[in-house]
């Protein structure tokens, strides 16, 4: 394996989904792509250890799916408008799922969007966040 | 002869579809919205454009990560909403302009642009909100619609100088298909968002509305803003402002700004718009 | 480093997989096809390559005409034989170099090449016969692949000199490449064939040998070929050996012919093949 | 429908198969391409209207198909990749139709290929054939 640095690593909380987190993301995300029709979310909410088996995941992947681990899933190579369709499945909205991976209620991520959102000050780099939490 | 008359930028959040389908533009959060697009609403009526081409991305709907195109070209009579998980819009069939689009692909490829042609496609939010804002909820779209379907998701997306570079070929394939035909191009998508990571929700106000500025100030320096800049200032999502500049590539040198509205959030993201004529 | 050491050029007919994979290699109409690969074999096994990017075209099988991409680039772990309608060939799993093909994409992209990503493919006969060609038939090909699919299907194909200035492009990537490996690569299709039509089964003997011969000693010109002459010239399908410049755009300026061999017909087509190596 | 010229226009014997065929030939083409699966090579031999209904082909598509007017499926639309897809389905090999399309037997048209093909010379432009047959 080839480890290439990229001009992107510096930014924090951020897992920008090129090539190598499509390839190893390629069958969580495909999976998060059969849930677009109606009776495979049946199915998938039926049993869901089940319904994972049928992609060829990582053990990792499917216990992130399974416990909603939103934020891990996008680390193990999930795509956010993939991911997101679990998310709707489960009838939880887009905001729930954000708050979720930055570690806030949806609603303190909502009142935050409100304000303004996150500001780019203090977090455009990783230096900027070492010791502190994400500035929101 | 066919022609180029003006471009609009605009976001394409999913939300807005959303709120305009059930009904909430008139709600508080929803208002300043949809407001910042009356003026819009008016003008598009008043050009009355022929045919729009429609630069957007599509979200994990009628792609998946099994095949990618960087440029994806519809050249079809009709593209069907897409059900992205809910059922499809409420909105009416978009009917293509096929004879544009094939006369565009030929000459897009024949100038040395990679293009994917695309017989058969359902089109997403990314398509469909824009026309929604652009032009309400009508019986019929007003205007026949050449997609063109650029990837943002799947990192790296085609650079700024080529997204330019593809509009000024566009333009030239318009300007010389044999019909007369009055031509509107939107670039869709932005502004700032991040919708990932434990930096969600990032907002730049400053880098985004000076973006806006240099569309007819400074359109060159935009188009050589590297892809890590938009993900460091705007979200790694907000990349995908990138596609405006397919649109600005395909106006004149020198546009005038007509109309521009800015406002946060549209649920997680900045929602940026504006109209460049050609003069 | 990554280093391209050599290009081949082979047709691709799927009659010819058909003949391996059935035991009629020694039949006196395919005999004189196979004997001109001998060499080929064994100059390939010396040479040892670790990659071979192999360019080809699908025949409606793993893309149809929904969504038709000019340049595909796999960057897969593997891909499978597929299955024509008669059943899959019964030839090795093809092993991808996923990690040169990622950072061929990402070179390729940056670069200004739209291409388009593929995550998961079969591969038809456009790629698995020029790997029997070359290695006959062994329990695993003796190299990984990088497959890029070219669309020359659905006209108009990518033109020569795009297709030539592609292969540079792929050349400056392989050499950024931070690993040794030693790479070929194959271009494939062609060389005279009309496959419909009432001018079916046109063959042109002198044009492809002409072709042949500038493949070393005059390549500029070849890209400056019109595709109305390839498919006056040489037959509606014929204009896929374009994607032969591709492989040829990848080498040195100067290269050394070390073996080739011309037979027709092999079904309903010339049988062409070439092997160049940098000089 | 704007009529384009092309620099191919000429070559006789010859339909490019360009947007403007692809457009028109769509959905004879994705009929085609459903034959790649044996349960729908069944079906369409076992019913071929009936089969063929399912497609949104305009009815001279469906005829020409029915037909096994070879030629005449190129003519409207089809792509000989695509169509050679019903010789298989059918047991008839590539040849088979190559004939059929110039008007020649089985027979005939490899025995052609044997000797060399068909010659450039004379088959170059519509003006070469006028009345004559292709120069085979
Ligand atoms: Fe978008
Ligand atoms: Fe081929």
């Amino acid at each position: 394996m080839v480890t290439t640095k990229h001009d992107y690593d510096d930014i924090p909380g951020t897992y920008v989904f090129d090539f190598d987190k499509s390839h190893d993301g390629y069958h969580l995300n495909m999976f998060c792509m059969s849930l677009l029709k109606a009776e495979n979310r049946k199915a998938f909410l039926a049993d869901e250890a089940g319904y994972l088996q049928q992609f060829p995941m990582t053990q990792e992947q499917r216990q992130a799916v399974m416990d909603r681990d939103w934020l891990r899933m996008i680390q193990l190579g999930g795509n956010i408008y993939y991911t997101s369709k679990i998310g709707a499945t489960d009838g939880r909205s887009f905001q729930y799922i954000a708050g979720k991976m930055c570690g806030m209620s949806q609603e303190d991520y909502a009142k935050m969007m409100l304000n303004g959102g996150r500001p780019a000050d203090g977090n455009r780099s990783k230096s900027e966040w070492e010791g502190e939490k994400a500035n929101g | 002869m066919a022609k180029i008359l003006a471009g609009v930028g605009t976001s394409h959040v999913p939300a807005i579809g959303a709120a305009i389908d059930l009904g909430k533009t008139q709600e508080p959060y929803w208002q300043p919205i949809f407001a910042g697009y009356e003026k819009s609403k008016q003008w598009l009526k008043e050009v009355d454009p022929d045919v729009v081409i429609l630069v957007y991305n599509d979200h994990a709907t009628a792609f998946a990560l099994d095949v990618v195109p960087t440029f994806a070209l519809g050249i079809a009579d009709e593209y069907q909403p897409a059900d992205e998980g809910w059922g499809p819009r409420p909105v009416p069939v978009v009917k293509g302009h096929s004879e544009l689009s094939r006369h565009l692909g030929t000459s897009l490829i024949f100038d040395h642009f990679d293009m994917t042609i695309v017989n058969e496609m359902a089109v997403d939010h990314g398509l469909t909100v824009p026309l929604s804002l652009m032009c309400g909820q009508p019986e019929a779209w007003p205007f026949k619609v050449v997609p063109l379907c650029v990837n943002v998701v799947q990192y790296p997306p085609p650079t700024g100088a080529r997204c330019f570079d593809l509009g000024k070929a566009i333009r030239k394939a318009v300007e010389a298909f044999d019909e007369d035909l009055k031509v509107v191009i939107f670039g869709t998508g932005g502004m700032s968002h991040q919708l990932h990571g434990e930096r969600a929700g990032m907002i730049n106000r400053e880098w985004d509305n000076k973006f806006l500025d240099d569309l007819s100030a400074d359109p060159q320096r935009l188009t050589q803003i590297p892809h890590v800049e938009y993900i460091r200032e705007t979200g790694a999502e907000g990349v995908e402002t990138v596609m405006w500049l397919i649109m600005r590539g395909a106006l004149n040198e020198q546009v005038e700004e007509v109309h521009r509205h800015y406002h946060v959030p549209g649920s997680n993201t900045a929602v940026g718009h504006i109209i460049l004529e050609n003069r």
